[in-house]
């Protein structure tokens, strides 16, 4: 059996977003075991482990489920990620980080064992940033941008980032931590009216969603200018809101919605079959659907390993040549069910990261309902590039680890 | 009679302030110790060492030091998390700014350090008392955590703010770093935790130890008795960041091999520790080690039987293992309010006059 | 008026909104320590709890339902009713005060007459369990709690200020209900502590648990009784910070911002508690608006505890706590 | 009577009392608007054993805490050995050689009792912490040292058999006896003892008049005593104080001060014994 | 047994060969017998240790938050068994203790003290505030510091402050662990006063532990003395003062009358009847 372990949190302060996700992961999974008899023949176990967003039980979890023949990675963590970076470079297992975890991964160069495309953190700033030049007709020069974030290693991540946009387009840049778990935001709020940015943007998780929205929308915040990135844009966080949320926007870089015609194939195979994973109610949902993204990448890339092998047995570094290796196209992802679902990608020896692009959703209070209102909107990669040529190569002197792919 | 003390009489002072003035005592400690360092290195696989026997060695080091704090000084203590950090930042410094000095040395000046923050947040002690001092503490917890996670020199100007330990090797062996192999870690944390639990034992059995203990069951009669109240509580709050300070130093570097401040020393850490000393036992050696071992072992043993043994969903099996633990705690305090420790004591009494009931 | 001096203004009175949002959840600390020496570090789960209950009685969502459906493979999930807010808060209430009389069975009454320490950690393990049974019983997803409290910014204060000054100041209907709320229960709960034969009871019971079962106070009635009202504030705080930001696990942690509260204030003190959270919510928000900008921001966590501390340096028993007594 | 002498005087009983060791002049301590002592005046001689006795809520502890420290008087100066006191912190003064036991036992219950004997040395040891830690030579010697000493104040006190007990779990009356060996301990100058002989039957009490003479005849230490059982304080004492709502209403040997309507009046009632 | 108590009354409280035991290993006492027969005033007396305050907490219930257990025998009030009673019914009852050490509540006012003793009573406001003034009466000092802080009075003012306390209850057996202690001596003479005036007066009963053997057996009816947890002696006050043991021991007396402290030169072994 391939073993592809699902450090999950159904628990703690973040769990409202571990559920889904964890929900979305082994949903596809399960799906791919009873309808197709898992990858290329060989069933697909997916041992859970909780973490609870917590780090030693992360490293917990890592060793318990390492000995059974884990493949691959995927905590839904930055703190856990920069745990298990090491690890795994040193245990040869593949780390998957769909948009979360360390940006700078995305040099393959460095950073052998872990992937993170389509899009991380950088890729989402950028993208934002590109997004609002549209809305001003190219310029944003002399606009003022607060960055909304939080407290943590995964707050602070876009500011690097955003700190050279503001050069380059000539925008000023506010920013605004708060602290962890976040249900009291009214000094940032206060200072947002009075400070009147044209822009907010968000980058939180957990309870600090919600109350964000909230906040926002009892200043009077035009919810229109106030984007959140990827993690910050579920049904959860503006649903409490109610009719104040109308309006918010937040990025995406996977499709959204039960309307993909996989999910005829759950409903049949998973969830009147009784097999779903979870309260099953949480199908289609923003986070639920990056759940399934994850695992739909992490299934082409061991089909992809097997290809590469030639067997279907395939072993932990066959898997990440096959996530070297991998390339999803808009043909394959209409093949499987999920015309559309995400962007298409090529990972190569040396670019870990994807291409970058993310869609903006816009919150429809009425209907209860994300639309997407943009196609992908690719990054800005002349930024970037250098970014992560820099933090990468400051981990690779640290670490004493020499370039590859050369 | 499985317990015996008969026979053992002494005969000079020396002999009667031992350890373990009992044989039998004497006899398994030795035990313990031949296992401890001569087979369990050998035997433990990854998971073993790091899931359990790693952390286990860390937080009795902690649990030891805040139990030097709150059960002999009788000075409550949430400020555990804060005070690791410290260790583990300020290891973290200087494992990156002088490459070439060994792990240890890094390690006891990381306690070093955190024995002067302890000392600097200890002050207030001297007139706050009981939970306010407690609640107290916890400005010394949101302060570092705040420190360490805005100030970009603590953390080397990192994008994230993570710090990432090097490896560093110790006689040719990996101690730190992602290739350390798992007896390496485990024996380099065991010897720091005997040496220290043995300063420890010595510390508390003589002269300082009686003034902290003074201090704690009764202050004022301690200070009219001729105890200083400012020295002995500030030694305490030293002596005790500096255990802390190694623990978390070792707790940065060997065990998790990277760090994000709030996430890895925050609020919970304090408490965590704080209950390892009071359900082992508040003012024994023995009984942090008994705490640190119950919590450590408790969710792991309670997670393997229920995900692994039971097949519970993994949610599901989270909040009863709430529910299981919080439960525990209380019953033990309802049986035994003085800990493990305690408990252990009571067992040997029994088993002293056994068969008969008293 | 320059624009820096209005900031400030509008800043400290929604400090001062914020401090009283706290001392809802500190009222509840003080009660059960006043009653019983007790440092209740579960009033913040005892809060999520409340809410949790309320919002699953109001939605009709079948307790334990996840349980069920995990064993036995059911479907179970809501009786399909929506309560009117009114009726599920009383229900809610109740739940309460049966959790306060199972408290005290349990635990409580084991451990008469035991140490401040230990006490303090079994309401941690208390903490532990709540924490878990919340999660089982309703589920761990957040939930939004709508009982009908107005929220978002207030029109009237808003337009007034703007005449007045030429800014309007931005305030929270929620907190000028909480504020409304918690005056309320501040004087009720003083009066009650003061001049009734239980409230007198209820100190003498914190200071001697022996003492004051050798006269004849029955600690069972005394603790249930606390252990109620404090249920019911901690339904009160719960209502008004699940209203503010949805109800899940993080509701549990606003524990931590009443302490610095309960500690300027003092321990014991009802109208403390009131006065601290005025005084911390106002300080951290000044600090973070004037020093804020120039260290990084988010001080509020450590600055509420650091200015506690400040406090008891020259007050080691707070501002209104009773007088430590020292003597041999 | 020759207790006026500056150079002392001799007892009936042959026993030398030396000269002024401590003496408190004008001593008034106040309590917000409680006065607990006014205004009082009176010296304890080397060697000597003086009581001071009064009716309940008189100030009799109040002034043993004002010589020991605990209590800054607001006026008046307490002089020791021929010096004026500096104010200075409770645990300077011990270090001063001034030991003494509480009304309200204060021993620590969380130690055992030789423990809590040992920390009444604690004025005495030097080994830094260091030593302590290492626990070899300098250490363990002192240690030894100490507790050879100890062990024979738990000899000559008769509680060999709870050494190893957790001073928690005695009875009443073996506490006020180890309070008084963690007293002796310190080798003090001048012992002040507060109602050691409260909650004891005749026969303890016996035992401790022995004790407390015993350490007066051996040791020379001056002892000060507050006492209510007036056999006790007539037998024992040398002088005697008696203070009334805060105010000296009489000082002098035993037999004068019983004699002292003031003091049958305020305290001793019908006359007692 | 001679039975020579003046008030040849019902037994009130009977306890019949109980065995306490602390933290489940130590054997306090070994099977101690009382009864105390209804208006009278029965001393309990014996040596530090003796376990006198253990028989009166085992009585009262309040062993539990000790975690010591009575193991053996039973101990019945007017008949019930009241052993699994908490105290506070036992108060319910009637039987009211005074504990050792005062147990005042130290952050209270005196007054706010005295008002806790009457807590169970139901029969209003009025009769309250007269019983308050009773107190006051017996204790004039109390009056003075009415409004202090109990914390912050003197030893003998806790004392008074406990007694008046269970006075305030109106009970029917008081429980006196050594109501002398610490009180000067007009205030102990005035104390036993106060105990044979309410014996007297109201009818309460009295079973009180007492150090001080010598007033003691002068107020009391009959008295038991306890010795390392046993009953070594019985009988009316009377016949055990002039017990010529007790005498040695418990009054300090010897052929000659009183001796003095000074005189008891050398230690003596102590004679013991038991163990
Ligand atoms: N710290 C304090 N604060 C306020 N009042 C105090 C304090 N200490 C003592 N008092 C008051 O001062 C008076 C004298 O008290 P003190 O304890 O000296 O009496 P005492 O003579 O020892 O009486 P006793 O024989 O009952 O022990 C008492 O009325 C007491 O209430
Ligand atoms: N909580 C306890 N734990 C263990 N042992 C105890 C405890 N309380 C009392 N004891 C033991 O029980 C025995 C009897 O104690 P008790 O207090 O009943 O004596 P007593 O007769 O009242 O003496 P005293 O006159 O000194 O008050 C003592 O030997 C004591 O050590
Ligand atoms: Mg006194
Ligand atoms: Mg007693």
């Amino acid at each position: 059996d391939l073993v592809v372990p699902n450090l999950s949190y159904r628990t703690g302060p973040f769990a409202a977003g571990g559920i889904p996700y964890a929900d979305g992961f082994n949903d596809y999974f399960t799906l791919l075991n009873e309808r197709d008899g898992g990858i290329g023949g060989e069933k697909v176990q997916v041992p859970e482990c909780e973490t609870a967003y917590n780090t030693e039980k992360g490293v917990e979890c890592y060793e318990a489920t390492k000995g059974q023949g884990a493949l691959v990675y995927n905590p839904l963590s930055t703190g856990i990620t920069y745990q298990l970076i090491p690890k795994v470079s040193a245990d040869g297992i593949t780390l998957y980080t769909p948009g979360y975890g360390r940006t700078s991964a995305a040099n393959g160069k460095v950073f052998e064992w872990v992937f993170n495309y389509p899009a991380n953190y950088w890729d989402g700033a950028s993208v934002a940033i590109k997004y609002l030049l549209d809305e001003n007709g190219g310029s944003l020069e002399g606009k003022k941008i607060a960055l909304l974030y939080h407290n943590s290693a995964y707050g602070k991540e876009p500011i690097r980032t955003l700190q050279e946009l503001a050069k380059k387009h000539g925008f000023t840049l506010s920013e605004l931590p708060i602290d962890s778990p976040g249900q009291e935001q009214k000094s940032q709020w206060l200072q947002v009216r009075r400070d009147k940015p044209d822009y907010v943007l968000f980058w939180g998780w957990g309870v600090m969603n919600s109350v964000a929205v909230q906040e926002a929308a009892n200043i009077r915040f035009p919810m229109d200018k106030f984007i959140g990135i990827w993690w910050s844009g579920s049904e959860n966080d503006v649903l409490p809101a109610g009719d104040g949320a109308n309006g918010y926007k937040a990025l995406t870089f996977n499709g959204v919605g039960g309307d993909y015609p996989v999910y005829a194939d759950l409903k049949k195979y998973v969830f009147d079959a009784g097999k779903g994973s979870g309260a099953g109610d949480s199908a289609g949902s923003v986070i639920y659907s990056r759940g399934m993204y994850a695992a739909v990448v992490i299934s082409e890339a061991i089909r992809k390993a097997q290809e590469l092998a030639g067997t279907p047995k395939v072993n932990a570094a066959q898997v990440r040549d096959g996530f070297e290796a991998l390339e999803i196209t808009d043909a394959r992802l209409e093949e499987l069910g999920l015309k559309g679902f995400g962007q298409a990608f090529k990972a190569t020896c040396a670019d870990h990261g994807g291409a970058g692009g993310a869609m903006i959703q816009q919150w429809d209070a009425a209907a209860k309902k994300w639309s997407l209102i943009t196609g992908f909107i690719e990054p800005d990669h002349d930024v970037l590039d250098p970014l992560v040529a820099e933090d990468s190569a400051a981990f690779a002197a640290e670490n004493n680890i020499a370039e590859r792919c050369n | 009679m499985f317990y015996r003390e008969a026979g053992d009489f002494k005969t000079s002072y020396v002999d009667d302030s031992q350890t373990f003035p009992i044989r039998f005592d004497r006899m398994r400690y030795y035990a313990v110790l031949v296992l401890g360092f001569g087979i369990l290195p050998f035997v433990m696989n990854d998971y073993w060492a790091n899931a359990v026997f790693v952390p286990f060695l860390i937080y009795a080091i902690a649990a030891i030091g805040l139990n030097i704090l709150t059960g002999y000084c009788g000075q409550v203590s949430l400020g555990t998390g804060g005070f690791m950090a410290v260790g583990a930042y300020a290891c973290y410094k200087l494992m990156t700014a002088f490459p070439w000095m060994p792990m240890p040395v890094n390690v006891l000046l990381a306690g070093l350090v955190t024995a002067g923050v302890g000392v600097l947040f200890g002050l207030p002690s001297l007139r706050i008392k009981g939970f306010y001092l407690a609640v107290a503490t916890l400005a010394a917890q949101f302060f570092l955590v705040w420190l360490f996670n805005k100030v970009p020199w603590f953390y080397n100007y990192s994008a994230s703010g993570q710090i990432t330990a090097p490896e560093r090797t110790l006689l040719g062996v990996a101690v730190t770093g992602a290739s350390t192999p798992a007896w390496a870690k485990y024996l380099f944390c065991a010897v720091f935790l005997f040496v220290l639990a043995w300063l420890a034992r010595n510390l508390t059995r003589g002269t300082v130890g009686r003034k902290w203990m003074a201090i704690r069951d009764m202050d004022i009669a301690a200070e009219i008795i001729g105890v200083n109240p400012l020295t002995t509580k500030l030694s305490a709050f030293a002596v005790s960041s500096f255990y802390i300070g190694i623990a978390g130093a070792l707790f940065f570097a060997v065990y998790l091999g990277a760090a994000e401040v709030g996430e890895a020393f925050g609020i919970q850490k304090s408490f965590l520790i704080l209950f390892m000393v009071i359900i082992g036992g508040l003012g024994s050696i023995f009984g942090s080690f008994a705490g640190a071992a119950f919590l450590v072992l408790l969710p792991v043993l309670l997670k393997n039987v229920l995900v692994g043994g039971l097949g519970w969903p993994t949610d599901l099996a989270a909040h009863i293992e709430l529910m299981i633990v919080g439960a525990l705690i209380i019953v033990f305090l309802i049986l035994e309010p003085h800990g493990l420790a305690q408990l252990w004591r009571v067992a040997k009494e029994k088993l002293r006059l056994w068969p008969f009931p008293h | 008026m320059p624009d820096q001096l209005l900031y400030a203004m509008e800043v400290s009175l929604n400090g001062l909104m914020a401090g009283i949002m706290y001392a809802l959840v500190a009222l509840g600390f003080v009660l059960i320590f006043k009653a019983s020496g007790i440092f209740n570090y579960a009033q913040g789960v005892l809060a999520l709890f409340a809410a949790l209950t309320l919002v699953g009685l109001q939605q009709g969502q079948i307790p334990f339902s996840h349980v069920i459906n995990a064993i036995f493979g059911t479907e179970l999930h809501s009786f399909g009713w929506t309560l009117p807010a009114i009726v599920a808060i009383a229900l809610t209430a109740l739940v309460m005060v049966g959790l306060a009389w199972l408290i005290e069975r349990l635990v409580l009454k084991h451990l008469v007459n035991q140490e401040p320490i230990i006490l303090f950690m079994a309401t941690i393990g208390l903490a532990y369990f709540l924490e878990g049974l919340g999660d089982v019983m309703w589920g761990a997803d957040i939930k939004k709690l709508d009982v009908g409290l107005p929220q978002g910014i207030s029109e009237t204060i808003d337009a007034l200020t703007f005449n007045a000054f030429g800014y309007g100041f931005f305030i929270d209907r929620l907190d000028i209900v909480a504020a409304v709320v918690a005056a309320l229960l501040v004087a009720s709960l003083t009066l009650f502590s003061q001049y009734t034969k239980y409230g007198r009871a209820l100190r003498a019971v914190a200071d001697d648990h022996q003492a004051a079962l050798s006269v004849g106070i029955s600690l069972r009635f005394i603790w249930v009784l606390v252990w109620s009202i404090a249920g019911f504030v901690a339904l009160v705080a719960g209502i008004m910070w699940g209203s503010k930001s949805g109800v899940q696990f993080s509701l549990s942690l606003i524990a931590l911002k009443a302490l610095p509260v309960l500690m300027l204030g003092g321990f014991t003190s009802i109208p403390g508690a009131i006065v601290g959270g005025l005084i911390i919510g106002m300080g951290e928000k000044l600090f973070e608006f004037f020093a804020g900008p120039l260290i990084g921001g988010a001080t509020e966590n450590w600055f509420a505890y650091v200015l506690a501390l400040l406090f008891l340096v020259f007050r080691p028993q707070g501002l209104f706590g009773e007088r430590i007594i020292e003597r041999v | 009577m020759n207790a006026m002498n500056p150079e002392g005087y001799v007892t009936s009983d042959g026993r030398k009392i030396g000269g002024v060791l401590m003496e408190m002049k004008n001593i008034t301590l106040r309590f917000g608007g409680v006065k607990a002592i006014t205004d009082i005046s009176f010296d304890i001689r080397e060697g000597e054993i003086r009581a001071i006795i009064g009716p309940n809520g008189a100030g009799k502890s109040s002034m043993l805490n004002v010589i020991s420290g605990f209590y800054i008087p607001q006026e008046g100066e307490v002089w020791f050995r021929g010096k004026k006191r500096a104010p200075m912190k409770p645990y300077e003064v011990a270090q001063q050689g001034i030991a003494r036991t509480f009304q309200n036992i204060a021993l620590f219950e969380g130690m055992s009792v030789l423990d809590n004997i040992m920390t009444g040395r604690l004025t005495l040891m030097k080994s830094g912490m260091l030593d302590q830690a290492m626990w070899w030579g300098r250490a363990q010697r002192e240690e030894t040292e100490h507790r050879e000493k100890v062990e024979k104040i738990i000899d000559f006190l008769e509680i060999q058999h709870i050494r190893k007990t957790p001073v928690g779990r005695l009875p009443y009356g073996l506490k006020k006896r180890v309070e008084l060996a963690r007293a002796l301990a310190a080798e003090p100058k001048l012992l002040l003892l507060d109602e050691p002989m409260a909650g004891m039957n005749v026969e303890e009490k016996e035992d401790m008049c022995r004790f407390i003479l015993d350490v007066n005849d051996e040791f020379g230490t001056t002892i000060t005593l507050i006492e209510h059982d007036m056999g006790v304080v007539m037998d024992l004492s040398d002088r005697v104080v008696v203070m009334d709502y805060g105010k000296k209403i009489g000082d002098g040997p035993p037999d004068e001060v019983r004699a002292n309507p003031d003091v049958i009046n305020a305290y001793l009632g019908v006359s007692h014994d | 047994m001679l039975d020579a108590t003046p008030t040849q009354a019902e037994t009130l409280l009977e306890v019949n060969n109980i065995e306490v035991i602390y933290n489940h290993v130590i054997l306090v006492l070994k099977g101690v017998s009382l009864s105390v027969p209804k208006g009278g005033i029965t001393a309990l007396l014996g040596g530090n240790g003796a376990g006198k305050t253990t028989t009166l907490k085992a009585v009262s219930n309040l062993l539990h938050s000790e975690r010591g257990e009575v193991t053996k025998g039973q101990i019945l009030y007017r008949g019930d068994r009241v052993q699994d009673l908490n105290p506070a019914e036992l108060v319910k009852r009637g039987v009211i203790q005074v504990m050792e050490g005062r147990h005042c509540f130290e952050h209270l006012t005196v007054e706010e003290n005295l008002l806790t003793g009457a807590y169970t009573r139901t029969d209003g406001a009025g009769a309250i505030s007269a019983d308050l003034e009773m107190v006051y009466n017996y204790f004039p000092r109390l009056k003075e510091r009415r409004k202090s802080q109990a914390g912050y009075t003197s030893g003998g003012e806790q004392q008074m402050v406990a007694m008046g306390r269970a006075l305030m209850s109106r009970p029917e057996t008081i429980l006196l662990d050594e109501p002398s202690m610490g009180l000067a001596p007009q205030l102990v003479e005035q104390i036993f006063e106060i105990v044979k005036a309410v014996n007297e007066g109201e009818g309460v009963t009295f079973l009180l532990a007492e150090q001080n053997t010598n007033v003691a057996l002068r107020y009391a009816h009959t008295g038991y003395i306890l010795e390392s947890g046993r009953v070594v002696m019985e009988g009316s006050a009377q016949e055990l003062r002039e017990n010529p043991d007790v005498k040695e021991f418990y009054l300090g007396m010897s052929d000659k009358g009183r001796k003095s402290f000074r005189d008891v030169r050398s230690y003596r072994r102590r004679k013991r009847w038991l163990s």
